[in-house]
């Protein structure tokens, strides 16, 4: 049995239907003990004092607003070559939990901010291509939302995903050209001189694994929907002709 | 009246975003003038009212053209002027709900959208109350401009065209009243100047949106 | 009582498009429009529905009178037919559309967002406008274009049941339509009434 | 495809303004930002640079949603797209329609206008420069995100939506060579990322677009 | 040589509007599609022209054989009916529009901006389009619309010689044309097909 049966809806839904419980469960317990680990059990950085401790929420939410993106990437493209209409779906159902990740994101790297750099917003290229991010999928999900047909919108939102992904990368480049910044750089890069201690670097992969997990529940769940109300359509409008 | 008030926010929703549609563009052009401009907070601060005061025009102007522009084309204008609905209340009800559509949302969004320019928050509740009061005008003004170009095959830029020579005084007293909050000055008087100039565009400009109508329709 | 045009001159442009046309119409009887293509009949309804202003003569009604329908459906896209329909319904101050609803048979389509109809089918929803309006006189311009038989017919069934109850019609129309009580205007060919230009411009030689 | 160049520039002329449109726009806009800002030169010069560019960003922007809106809505795009023309000429066509009667005027007058922001002569040159390179690109973009929205009917803020994002890097590069070349720097790396950029765009967008058309006009 | 389609299902949404339609058109013959409004003669039109793929099924000749004109005109209002012609003669690489003016007699009209046009100028000049693309097939929906007699007839000629010289034409009408050499396809109306869905989402219960 190939990967692409999955692409029949109601595969997809019998495959799925089981899993999603037990994802959750699994989401829930990681995210339960990184957050707690990392909030609680974690000593005070001696620069930072204790606002540290939301990079248990910073760094995962920005890990998966940039995967988030990656998968609808891929999704275009399946539905782009293949036309499986699942797959379609699946961009669209992800688009939602992305904009999620980046505004949690963004929000918690400005509530940091205030105390480390002594503003809310500053201009620096990582924020920027973040926010650059966050406009990529204003734009992808308001062109969902105008299109009624919903094959045409899967069609043409997957060209914007394309387009638009060239164009973000370009845009990092650009903004990294533009300004040098404040920001952290990789903390979880295996080379680095800088790398956080262990102490914080343990409960940042369990949390990171629980966004990971968060996340897929969350786009499984969403896919499920964006299906039944297909399938809906799909009934209304024989309905409507008959 | 009330029924083409809903139909066209109805529309204008159904087409798409609706109200998040004007916001996200402010959003944008927000977000493009420091990579313009580069990104030194201060010089953004002192800019920061005049460039979202013209980010708010420029949003409102980029809806003008669909006004009228669809139901022109889909023969709905020409029914309009034959209904019992005078065509000074179609004018009006356009610019309501075109008010509500941009307006209102940036009006609300913009403190927001001053914090990516580094505004100080004082300014922010200046920002606001001025939008309020002016946002009217621009819709009124804007969708005489519409009128006015109504059957065009070109109206976007024809309208800016006609329309941004307009919105000046609007635009000068906007922010006039934010710079004026944000270095704790009294905004009193351009304040009274913008309530002034939207209580006379409200008043005066739905008759010239008709005539103009009126004339295009002929 | 009846509905009367004396010696009507329209405009489009500077160009005299109509003269002199002068008609009565009784309640009860629908006025056909007949022309070869140009003739002026678009021109005609529209100066009737008081859209273009005449440039001379009068016309025996006022524009509340007369319900107006052109070559373009007015039905707007986003909008299901049911919302369209209420929308005019409002507008006319009513809000029962059922009606209008039996007229054309558009129970079925009532909750299909009009991008999706067949031209027809657009058609026939501008037309059902019509009975919503509860006015005297219906000025219709091509009223049967992209409609099958069956849709012509239950048109004119509609025509003939407004008339029946003592309202007027004026219809251009290149096709017959098997109309109970009917009229005929014939227009001539544009040519025809080219010299006689009341353009401002032309009067008089100029040096 | 000659052919189809002649009719778009004739439409866009007859319209009205043709290539004088864009350029007043862009006027008013620059006009509009001291009346914004405030009318002090320094502050001014400082930000000409950048609002020059973000100026003739929203001036192509503007008439964007015409480049193909009108042909969709009078079935014009149905026969062309059934013609022996491929889809992917027709978009390339109408980009450079739009950038001859946007980007070219807009890239001549700008020196012109940086002298209304007290902008250094030096700089002007520089100016021209980068809105020559830079221009074409947001015109097939901007076609590409044209095409995404044809069949809608909120075209005009839609597009700017999804258009705006995709214009970022080329107003970064843009607005870099010109503050460099004020500042006496080599604006040698920004200006040859910018012919990247419009050089990636012209080569690969318009398959883009006619892929998008064809499933519009599905 | 004819040209063949073979068990055509087009979709429109999700709906399958058109299932299993074939047909062999010879050369020198007209095919009339007839049907109530909504039971598909745009959709079926529009896949052959290649606008719409269709969903299953086989097309016998290619897009490039077939010249389409749909519910619109396709007229640049802007542009003079002279440099309308002048343009899509360039399109289809030609540069001789004198047959397409003599089709329907739009010499006195050449100069007039389209936007000054009647409703059935403007389709003449719609039609006249036609003779330009020199295409074997030529597809026409409702092609009379807004039509007087007299250009109806002088459409239906066209058409003729169009046969006559070996061409082809599929042509959605409700009225009758006239035409030398006519096979009619009746389509049933919409309602016949339903029940063969082919979307995936109504496949198999959902859990
Ligand atoms: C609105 C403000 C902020 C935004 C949008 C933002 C964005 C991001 C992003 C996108 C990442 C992930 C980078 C990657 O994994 O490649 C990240 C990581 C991180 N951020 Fe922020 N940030 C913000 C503010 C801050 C502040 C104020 C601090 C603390 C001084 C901070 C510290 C960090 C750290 C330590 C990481 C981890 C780096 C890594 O693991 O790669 N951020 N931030
Ligand atoms: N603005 C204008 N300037 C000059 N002539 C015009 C203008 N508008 C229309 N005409 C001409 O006026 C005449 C009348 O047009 P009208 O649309 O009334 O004709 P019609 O009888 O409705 O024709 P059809 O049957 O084709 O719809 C036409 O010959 C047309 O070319
Ligand atoms: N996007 C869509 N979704 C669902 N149904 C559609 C869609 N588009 C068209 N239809 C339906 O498909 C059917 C066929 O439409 P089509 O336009 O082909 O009809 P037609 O035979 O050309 O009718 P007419 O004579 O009125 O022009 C109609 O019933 C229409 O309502
Ligand atoms: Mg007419
Ligand atoms: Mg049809």
């Amino acid at each position: 049995m190939s990967i692409w049966e999955f692409a029949n809806p109601k595969r997809f839904m019998d495959a799925t239907g089981p899993l999603i419980p037990v994802l959750g469960i699994l989401a829930g317990l990681s995210l339960a003990v990184g957050l707690v680990w990392g909030f609680f059990f974690t000593p005070d950085d001696f620069r930072q004092g204790s606002t540290v401790k939301i990079i248990y929420l910073h760094v995962p939410s920005a890990l998966m607003a940039i995967n988030a993106w990656l998968m609808m990437l891929v999704a275009s493209l399946v539905w782009l070559i293949r036309r499986h209409h699942v797959s379609a779906l699946a961009a669209k159902a992800a688009a939602p939990i992305g904009v999620t990740m980046t505004l949690i994101a963004l929000a918690t790297g400005a509530i940091w901010g205030k105390p480390m750099w002594g503003t809310y917003w500053a201009w620096d290229p990582r924020l920027t291509s973040f926010l650059v991010l966050f406009l990529f999928y204003l734009g992808y999900m308001a062109l969902w939302a105008a299109i009624e047909d919903a094959d045409t919108a899967a069609d043409l939102t997957s060209v914007l995903c394309l387009v638009g992904s060239v164009f973000a990368v370009l845009s990092r480049y650009a903004v990294l050209f533009w300004n040098q910044g404040l920001h952290q750089g990789a903390s979880l890069s295996l080379d680095a001189e800088e790398n956080v201690a262990d102490v914080f670097y343990f409960p940042l992969l369990v949390s990171i694994a629980g966004f990971v997990l968060l996340f897929v529940v969350l786009v499984l769940v969403r896919t499920r929907t964006e299906i039944r109300n297909r399938r809906i359509l799909a009934l209304i409008s024989r309905e409507r002709a008959a | 009246m009330i029924a083409l008030l809903r139909r066209d926010l109805m529309l204008t929703i159904r087409a798409g975003g609706g109200f998040g549609l004007a916001l996200a563009f402010f959003l944008i052009l927000v977000t493009l003038v420091p990579f313009g401009v580069g990104p030194n907070s201060d010089n953004l601060a002192l800019i920061a009212p005049g460039i979202l005061w013209i980010g708010a025009l420029l949003a409102c102007l980029l809806s003008l053209d669909r006004i009228f522009q669809l139901d022109f084309e889909d023969g709905s204008l020409d029914l309009l002027a034959t209904s019992p609905m005078p065509l000074e209340a179609v004018a009006s009800v356009k610019a309501a709900s075109h008010w509500l559509t941009t307006g209102v949302p940036l009006s609300v969004a913009a403190p927001l959208l001053g914090v990516l320019l580094s505004q100080p928050l004082e300014a922010a509740f200046w920002l606001t109350c001025s939008l309020i009061l002016g946002t009217p005008a621009l819709s009124v003004i804007g969708t005489f401009g519409a009128a006015l170009t109504v059957g065009l095959k070109r109206g976007g830029l024809l309208i800016s065209l006609l329309v941004l020579p307009l919105y000046i005084p609007t635009l000068i007293f906007g922010a006039e009243v934010v710079r004026r909050g944000a270095d704790g000055l009294s905004p009193a008087t351009p304040l009274l100047m913008l309530a002034a100039i939207t209580a006379g565009a409200i008043a005066m400009l739905p008759f010239a949106s008709a005539a103009a109508l009126r004339t295009a329709l002929k | 009582m009846s509905f009367t045009v004396t010696n009507l001159t329209c405009q489009r442009g500077s160009i005299p498009v109509l003269e002199g046309v002068s008609f009565s119409l009784q309640p009860g009887t629908a006025l056909v429009l007949r022309g070869p293509n140009g003739s002026g009949k678009t021109t005609l309804l529209r100066c009737l529905a008081g859209l273009t202003p005449p440039h001379a003569g009068e016309i025996g009604f006022d524009p509340d009178e007369i319900a107006y329908s052109g070559h373009s459906d007015g039905v707007k896209a986003q909008l299901s037919v049911e919302e369209n329909l209420v929308f005019w319904a409002a507008v006319y101050g009513t809000s029962d559309i059922a009606a209008a609803v039996d007229t054309f048979d558009l129970a079925p389509l009532l909750s299909r967002p009009a991008q999706f109809l067949s031209a027809g089918q657009r058609r026939r929803v501008s037309l059902s406008r019509m009975t919503l309006t509860n006015r005297p006189i219906w000025a219709l311009d091509e009223p049967t274009v992209s409609l099958d038989g069956e849709n012509t017919a239950r048109f004119a069934a509609a025509v003939n049941r407004h008339l029946d109850a003592g309202g007027a019609a004026i219809i251009a129309t290149h096709i017959e339509l098997g109309l109970s009580q009917v009229d005929t205007l014939e227009l001539a060919p544009l040519k025809a009434r080219l010299d006689h230009g009341i353009d401002p411009f032309l009067d008089g030689a100029l040096t």
